[in-house]
């Protein structure tokens, strides 16, 4: 008897316990500026062995929180160099790229009440080097690299570009870049750094002995665990568990004025669906961009103060071909696919929310598309779905139809087979629905499913499948949008500035496109070769090749494009308000920026 | 007249040696399982680095970013001959140095291994402990009235249960109480605004967050035990010594104690060996209820091709189940007096 | 000993004694009307084979038949108690061990393998509200002594370290300790060699006397019998078939199947062709006819009548037989004819 | 009793018994009604793993306008991702399911009892060395290591898949046997049978084997139920080919795609899988609880 009541006294002090928690964890809400409860998208599965170290992928460093950067890329449809203020208050850029000079915030001091300096930029440059960065990288093939970087003043320092090699990306590179406290981490590197660096530009046995010796730091940098979190952003990281984050407003920071909340606390998160479950309790002042199916969106909606953004997000999914295989290497049977396709559907089975159907295939986003080509896009063929256009690409590749399916030229049977990761059930879902299509259309059809995505990478990259999804139109710099469609999955690498094809099959071409493409209208282009244009040509060109290359990609089809992302974020304006509005360029940095920005503010 | 079974000095030497026997075997054991985990974990096809590139700019992050992300992880990669890297595995193994996680890069496979056992042992432990309990007696019970329908009853949920694979009974767990009637977390440990420490806020919330864990452990591992104590008491129950108590006249309550405690010895080894499972044994739960206990860290392991922890991980289950076996074999050493003087055990 | 003549060596009457086993055919009798008399301070043997039914009759004794067995009717009574049948709830509990002791097959495993002998005996004593428990102790291992034993190693042992001989003593002082003045011995001897064997019967024989017991003993083997017992009753198929001196029946058998038995015996003198089995095989709980002779299927002097009538009960002085073949050697005691299915002679 | 029906002697009676036993197995299901609706629940899949998909087109239809239909007549679970009948998808998907347990059970058992058997009746050095193999499979844990093998293999069929759940799954089944086998040494049926003059083969065959056969079935059945777990669990997990009718991929879908843990829409979708296995599971068990005590005479005295 005796057991059984203190079994009863100890379930009674759970119960008072877990009373007691809702009501200190509300009574701590309504004090002060609250708490802003958010989840870092690029963090799944926060850590708590990770150190606080930005360049650490399970580091406890939050973007925009407690980890700053010395601008903050604003989402520009078509201009990638574009930003919000962050260490830096004001830049600026020389008209032909090639330096920026960055004036850093005047009365900005880490949270320990140590100014913020030129020299911890320089310091953060040093360390990025190590990393190897875009702008910072001491690979002597990189474009866009940093020649110098020059302490003007206290607040002042420039960064200059390599000409020799330059790119139009090299401000975004630089803007790009974390920066971190110079007294805490000076022993992170060797005192001697800059004067490696300088060896490691030059060429010859001495040059690659200095960077050997400057990337052998990496490991040491990526570990580099400062035993407390010493930040120049909004908040400092106060603890952490497996499950939570929290971090607390830091006085020292610059706008600390009109920085709304008090407290932040990131939740953890290990699938989408845990996000969905936060969302429709209410629990979450803003998650970043979520895949949510129809139903529990219209659940999360239900919720008293929840509330959709929505804006652009340069990624579209595609179905890429392996042209090595046939019958795939025919642009009739690709052509012909792409008729037998319906995207509206597939994007209402598989990402209702965080998709739109791609309008056409020209390798770019339908929103950026719009400002490069402007009324060239209406002329490019759309195809929608029509079966009578397929059996006529088909018959013209040569198929056979019989017995209501099709077959070979050589009559032997066709098996379409799809290739994508089982753990993304959204594309899961469009495979299988793309599947049920073409087999309603005589294309006998079937999903494969890889266990996981560096295995589905692997295996894509090795080409060993005939078609498999594929991420492109990864804006805004116009490079990065087609180097996905004709870069190196495709055959073409820059090396050392110049542009170098390697044939289907080899160094990582799995795409396999011809060399050159005969496109209606333009005449023969070298599709590679226009990318590579892409990374140095000055914008008045650019729109130029943009416009062959997607007339290119419309023509030859080496991918299909299914749906455009759309960076759907949600918000509850129930505890505080002033977040972005749709379409805001801020959308695809985390809340933390639009706090320290002064945008947020507590109802 | 010493009545107390202290086991003599022989029997000291006899556990000696049966110890020492065991630690030999569990060595080779925890070489072997090591070499053919190595050799399986480090063929595993796959490019961590794409994935993860990949994976950062869906996510929304720019492909200069992700591409720096995912650069300075190619230095925790393990480099040269797949012979280099066991030897440099073993040397390492030897000064038990697990290597470094590339999920979480710099860190060691040891500390990362630990946050995360921490999180599996305790709910675990909770569960059977918990399930030990009630099953043994519940079993007890389904025993005596196994001719009833009461008994029947008990029996044939417990077989369900423990046929019941454990997603089962956590996705209806789960979709019980976080969906329909949501009163439960979903996931985590707990509440973050809680300081750490012994206060009573801090524990209740880990409570809260480990219920459906551990009450999904505690049905799904109660039905065998239920089984396991119901069976081991009909066994003892037509052991002849039961009936030679009885007709010499034993009360009852004397006779209980011969056979509970006779049938439940053999629990006792189940129990240790089971809890030396356990630490392979939560994946799906803690898939489930995102719990971030070993079976999580070692999905994300295999997804991030993580081979120093996953390999790490592989090594700590084996090392459990060999100690746990030997703590079963020396248990049994303990409450049975017919092993602790050297005999073999029935 | 001091112990010898604090009581009168009780006398045991069972008769009538039916005992079923509820199975999925039915309740089948695994002892039917058996009537047999321990005389005070004597030593009676039972005999038959394997599902003889006579294990069952011993714990007839104790009122302990195991479900899904049951005392159908008759009695056990014994002077100074009564009738057992009858016992119940703790009274009966009482009854075993500190009246009736049972001592088990050697070969069984009668004791909690996970404590000492010695935690048993106390075990005992506090389920018989035993106050002097180290008066009981003392006792026990006098009793151990007496058998030729080290009590006090003894009872600082567990079952598993004592040899089989051993185990046997073991169990006759757990019978004894309590002062019961009737025992039980079910199949005392089997499984030991020979010597030990010998060494057990002089055993149970002298505290026999010692103590001043009525004992019975239950076995197979006509040797054990014809050495310790005064009276000797033989079973089959649930029945007892013949009783009597031991001397006498051994020497003159009147029923077939004692006839059979004993010629089944290899004797150290004379040749081996001599001895000759029982053809067949006994019946089982199944296979016990319903009417008639139960022996018939395997006598060699079967009659027309054993088919079908029940055999007679003959008394013939001090002995007893039950055979249609002994119909007219002497005084009928009772007469059951044709036709009685199980047990309805009780009515 | 075990004993007797093994004994040389006993074989003419053999007929009886054998009818005998039929008698047994029907007065044991008799008893209680559960375990008739166990066989009827166990015939019920075996006849929807069999036939099943015989009633339907080899693509199923779809209705695109009823994505996540609620249940209804035409629908009694609804409709999936992309408005496929769920209850379709079930039927269609047990085929997979049921043979990938059925050939994992029968290598499991095959394997199993035979490596317990050699290793039970061989002893000595055999015994040893098959039983630390035995070990060492014990502890390598199963379900990491099948994460880990399901990005070196790809199992496509399901003949692949039972083959390698029941290469990893004999251990337990190796361990039991042997000592059954061990403990009938013990009882000394060896030596009498050798006495006899029987071969090897012949006490294996006709002496052991069939004393251990109801065990044995036992054990089959309930590696039936591992292995429809076991790659549930794992297509659950998402790491096996996609199958769009698989039990397991059912559930993945309905949790990580559907969001059945957190809206209810599909809900339907996540529970006509899991009920598919919990009636499964109940077959098994009473059928598993019946064959206990046919083949248990200690259970069986009442």
């Amino acid at each position: 008897m005796k057991r059984v009541a203190a079994v009863v006294s100890l379930l009674s002090l759970a119960a008072v316990t877990v009373t007691a928690c809702s009501s200190t964890s509300t009574g701590g809400s309504s004090a002060g500026g609250g708490v802003f409860t958010t989840i870092d998208g690029f963090k799944p599965g926060l850590d708590v062995n990770g150190p606080i170290n930005p360049w650490n992928p399970k580091g406890n460093m939050f973007q925009g929180y407690n980890a700053m950067k010395l601008g903050w890329k604003k989402n520009h449809l078509t201009d990638p160099n574009q930003f919000y203020p962050g260490i830096a208050a004001s830049w600026e850029i020389a008209p032909d790229n090639s330096s920026i000079t960055l004036h850093l915030q005047p009365n900005n001091k880490w949270s320990d009440g140590t100014p913020v300096t030129a020299e911890d930029v320089k310091l953060s440059i040093a360390l990025a080097y190590t990393q190897g960065s875009t702008a910072f990288s001491v690979d002597p093939g990189a474009a866009g690299a940093a020649s110098d970087v020059e302490i003007i003043d206290d607040h002042t320092v420039k960064i200059s570009q390599d000409m020799s090699n330059p790119s139009v990306t090299f401000v975004r590179g630089v803007m790009d870049s974390f920066v971190v406290p110079a007294h805490i981490w000076k022993d992170a590197v060797p005192a001697n750094f800059w004067d490696t660096l300088k060896a490691a530009r030059g060429e010859g046995a001495e040059a690659e002995k200095a960077r050997a010796e400057i990337t052998a730091q990496a490991d040491k940098v990526l570990a580099f665990a400062p035993a407390k979190d010493v930040s120049a952003g909004p908040f400092t990281l106060e603890r952490m568990n497996p499950g939570e984050a929290l971090l607390v407003k830091n006085k020292n920071f610059y706008n600390a004025a009109n920085v709304g909340p008090d407290q932040v606390k990131l939740l953890n998160y290990t699938g989408n669906e845990q996000i969905w479950n936060y969302l429709i309790s209410g629990k979450l002042d803003n998650a970043p961009f979520t895949a949510v199916p129809a139903d529990v969106m219209k659940r999360i909606g239900q919720t008293p103060g929840n509330a959709v953004v929505k804006g652009f997000s340069p990624v579209s999914v595609a179905m890429a071909f392996n042209q090595s295989k046939k019958p795939y290497d025919n642009v009739h049977v690709r052509r012909g696919l792409a008729y037998l396709i319906n995207r509206d559907e597939i994007t209402k089975i598989a990402s209702p929310e965080g998709g739109t159907p791609a309008l056409t295939t020209t390798g770019i986003h339908q929103k950026p598309a719009e400002a490069w080509l402007g009324s060239e896009l209406s002329e490019l063929e759309p195809y929608k779905l029509d079966v009578a256009k397929a059996e006529k690409e088909f018959k013209e590749a040569g198929l056979k139809k019989t017995g209501g399916k099709w077959t070979l030229p050589d009559g032997k049977p066709w098996k379409f087979t799809i290739n994508v990761p089982a753990p993304f059930s959204d594309w899961v879902s469009a495979a299988k629905a793309v599947t049920s299509q073409l087999n309603e259309a005589g294309v006998s059809a079937e999903v494969l499913t890889s266990a996981d995505y560096p295995l589905y990478l692997s295996e894509l990259a090795a080409g060993k499948y005939d078609v498999g999804f594929w991420l492109v139109a990864l804006g805004p710099a116009p490079y990065n949008i087609y180097q996905r469609l004709y870069g190196a999955s495709n055959g073409w690498s820059i090396l050392g500035g110049k542009i170098k094809h390697s044939a289907p099959g080899k160094d990582g071409n799995w795409m396999g496109s011809p060399e050159t493409i005969d496109v209606k209208g333009v005449g023969k282009v070298n599709p590679g070769e226009l990318t590579g244009k892409l990374n140095t040509a000055p914008e008045s060109e650019q729109k130029a090749i943009i416009s062959q290359l997607a007339k290119a990609a419309n023509q030859d089809l080496p991918v299909i494009q299914l749906w455009d992302y759309v960076n759907t974020q949600f918000i509850n304006t129930n505890r505080f308000t002033g977040f972005p509005e749709n379409e805001s360029d801020l959308l695809r940095e985390t809340s933390g920026v639009w706090i320290q920005l002064g945008m947020i503010k507590k109802k | 007249m010493t009545l107390i079974g202290v086991p003599g000095r022989s029997g000291v030497i006899a556990v000696a040696r049966r110890l020492a026997g065991h630690l030999a075997r569990g060595l080779v054991m925890i070489l072997v399982v090591t070499t053919i985990s190595f050799l399986i974990i480090r063929n595993i096809p796959g490019d961590p680095m794409a994935a993860k590139y990949e994976k950062l700019v869906e996510q929304g992050m720019s492909p200069e970013a992700a591409q720096q992300a995912v650069n300075v992880l190619y230095g925790f990669m393990p480099t040269g001959s797949m012979w280099e890297q066991y030897l440099d595995y073993m040397k390492g193994l030897a000064r038990f140095d697990l290597g470094q996680s590339l999920n979480v890069p710099g860190t060691g496979v040891g500390t990362v291994l630990m946050s995360a056992a921490k999180w599996t042992l305790i709910p675990v432990l909770a569960g059977t402990l918990l399930s030990f309990l009630v099953g043994i007696i519940l079993g007890v019970y389904a025993a005596i009235k196994r001719q009833s329908k009461v008994g029947d009853l008990l029996a044939i949920s417990g077989s369900l249960l423990h046929g019941l694979p454990q997603y089962v009974l956590a996705l209806l767990l789960a979709a019980i109480f976080t969906t329909l009637i949501p009163i439960l977390p979903a996931g985590g440990t707990a509440d973050i605004m809680f300081e750490p420490g012994f206060n009573a806020g801090y524990i209740g919330s880990l409570i809260q967050h480990a219920t459906l864990p551990v009450v999904t452990y505690a049905l799904s591992s109660y039905g065998g035990w239920i089984l396991a104590m119901k069976s081991s008491v009909v066994t003892v129950l037509g052991d002849d010594f039961i009936l030679a108590a009885e007709l010499r006249g034993m009360k009852r309550s004397i006779i209980f104690r011969y056979i509970a405690r006779n049938a439940i010895l053999p629990l006792f080894t189940i129990l240790a060996l089971s809890l030396g499972m356990l630490f392979g044994g939560a994946i799906f739960i803690e898939r489930i209820f995102n719990y971030p206990g070993l079976g999580l860290m070692l999905i994300d392991s295999i997804t991030g091709r993580d081979y120093a922890l996953m390999g790490g991980a592989f090594l700590l289950i084996t090392v459990a189940i060999i100690i746990a076996n030997i703590a079963a074999d020396l248990l049994y050493t303990v409450i049975d007096p017919r092993v602790r003087s050297g005999g073999e055990a029935a | 000993m001091s112990v010898t003549s604090d009581k009168r060596a009780p006398g045991v009457r069972i008769s009538d004694l039916s005992v079923v086993y509820r199975t999925g055919a039915g309740e089948l009798p695994a002892v039917r009307g058996v009537d047999l008399e321990l005389e005070p301070g004597t030593i009676t043997g039972v005999v038959g084979e394997s599902g003889s039914g006579k294990s069952t009759l011993a714990l007839s004794m104790l009122n302990a038949v195991q479900p899904p067995g049951r005392i159908r009717s008759g009695s056990v009574e014994i002077d100074g108690l009564g009738d057992v049948v009858t016992l119940g709830g703790d009274d009966l509990r009482k009854t075993r061990g500190r009246h009736v002791g049972y001592v088990f097959q050697a070969a069984q495993n009668s004791l909690n393998p996970l404590k000492t002998v010695g935690k048993q005996l106390l075990d005992l004593g506090r389920s018989h509200d035993v106050d002097d428990l180290p008066g009981l102790v003392k006792e026990a291992r006098s009793l151990l002594d007496r058998m030729g034993l080290d009590g006090a190693r003894v009872l600082d042992s567990y079952q598993h370290e004592l040899s089989g001989g051993m185990r046997q003593r073991v169990g006759i002082m757990l019978a004894l300790v309590l002062n019961a003045h009737v025992v039980v011995l079910d199949e005392p001897t089997t499984a030991l060699d020979m010597i030990t064997q010998a060494t057990i019967l002089r055993i149970i024989r002298e505290v026999h006397e010692e103590r001043g017991l009525t004992t019975l003993v239950i076995t197979h083997d006509l040797g054990v019998v014809a050495e310790i017992a005064d009276r000797l009753a033989v079973m089959y198929g649930g029945r007892l078939v013949e009783q009597g001196p031991t001397r006498e029946v051994l020497g003159a058998p009147k029923h077939p199947y004692t006839q059979g038995l004993l010629q089944a015996i290899p004797r150290l003198v004379g040749d081996i062709d001599e001895a000759r089995a029982l053809p067949g095989r006994p019946p089982t709980l199944g296979t016990i006819p319903p009417d008639g002779c139960v022996f018939r299927e395997r006598c060699a002097v079967r009659m027309d009548v054993c088919e079908t009538g029940e055999p007679p009960v003959l008394t013939i002085g001090p002995r007893v037989v039950a055979c249609h073949t002994a119909a007219g050697d002497g005084e009928q005691k009772e007469t059951v004819t044709t036709g009685p299915t199980r047990g309805e002679e009780q009515a | 009793m075990t004993a007797t029906t093994i004994m040389p002697e006993a074989r003419s009676a053999s007929a009886t018994l054998r009818r005998n036993f039929w008698r047994g197995v029907w007065r044991v299901m008799k008893r209680k009604p559960s375990r008739m609706a166990g066989v009827v629940i166990m015939a019920g899949f075996a006849f929807m793993g069999v036939f099943g998909p015989m009633f339907y087109p080899e693509h199923l239809p779809r209705d695109t306008s009823a994505l996540y239909a609620p249940p209804s007549w035409a629908h009694p679970f609804g409709t999936d991702f992309e408005g496929t009948d769920v209850l379709a998808l079930v039927i269609t998907g047990s085929r997979y399911v049921l043979l990938t347990g059925l050939v994992t059970a029968v290598i499991t058992v095959v394997l199993g009892a035979g490596i317990g058997l050699f290793a039970g009746f061989r002893r000595g050095r055999w015994d040893s060395v098959l039983m630390r193999i035995t070990d060492m499979k014990l502890t390598i844990p199963g379900l990491p290591l099948m994460l880990v093998l399901s990005t070196i293999w790809k199992f496509t069929s399901a003949i692949e898949m039972g083959l390698v759940l029941g290469l990893l799954g004999w251990g337990g089944v190796a361990r039991a046997v042997r000592s059954q086998t061990l403990s009938l040494r013990e009882r000394g049926f060896v030596e009498a049978a050798r006495g006899l003059g029987l071969s090897t083969p012949h006490i294996i065959g006709r002496e052991l084997l069939p004393s251990m056969a109801p065990y044995i079935a036992m054990n089959m059945l309930i590696a039936v139920t591992g292995a429809v777990y076991a790659q549930v669990g794992l297509f659950f997990l998402g790491v096996l080919p996609f199958e769009a009718n698989n039990w397991g991929v059912m559930l993945n879908l309905a949790v990580f795609g559907g969001g059945a843990l957190t809206t209810t829409a599909a809900l339907p979708y996540l529970l006509a899988p899991l009920l598919a296995i919990l009636l499964l599971t109940l077959g098994i068990v009473l059928v598993v609880d019946a064959m206990d005590e046919i083949f248990n005479p200690r259970l069986r005295e009442e």
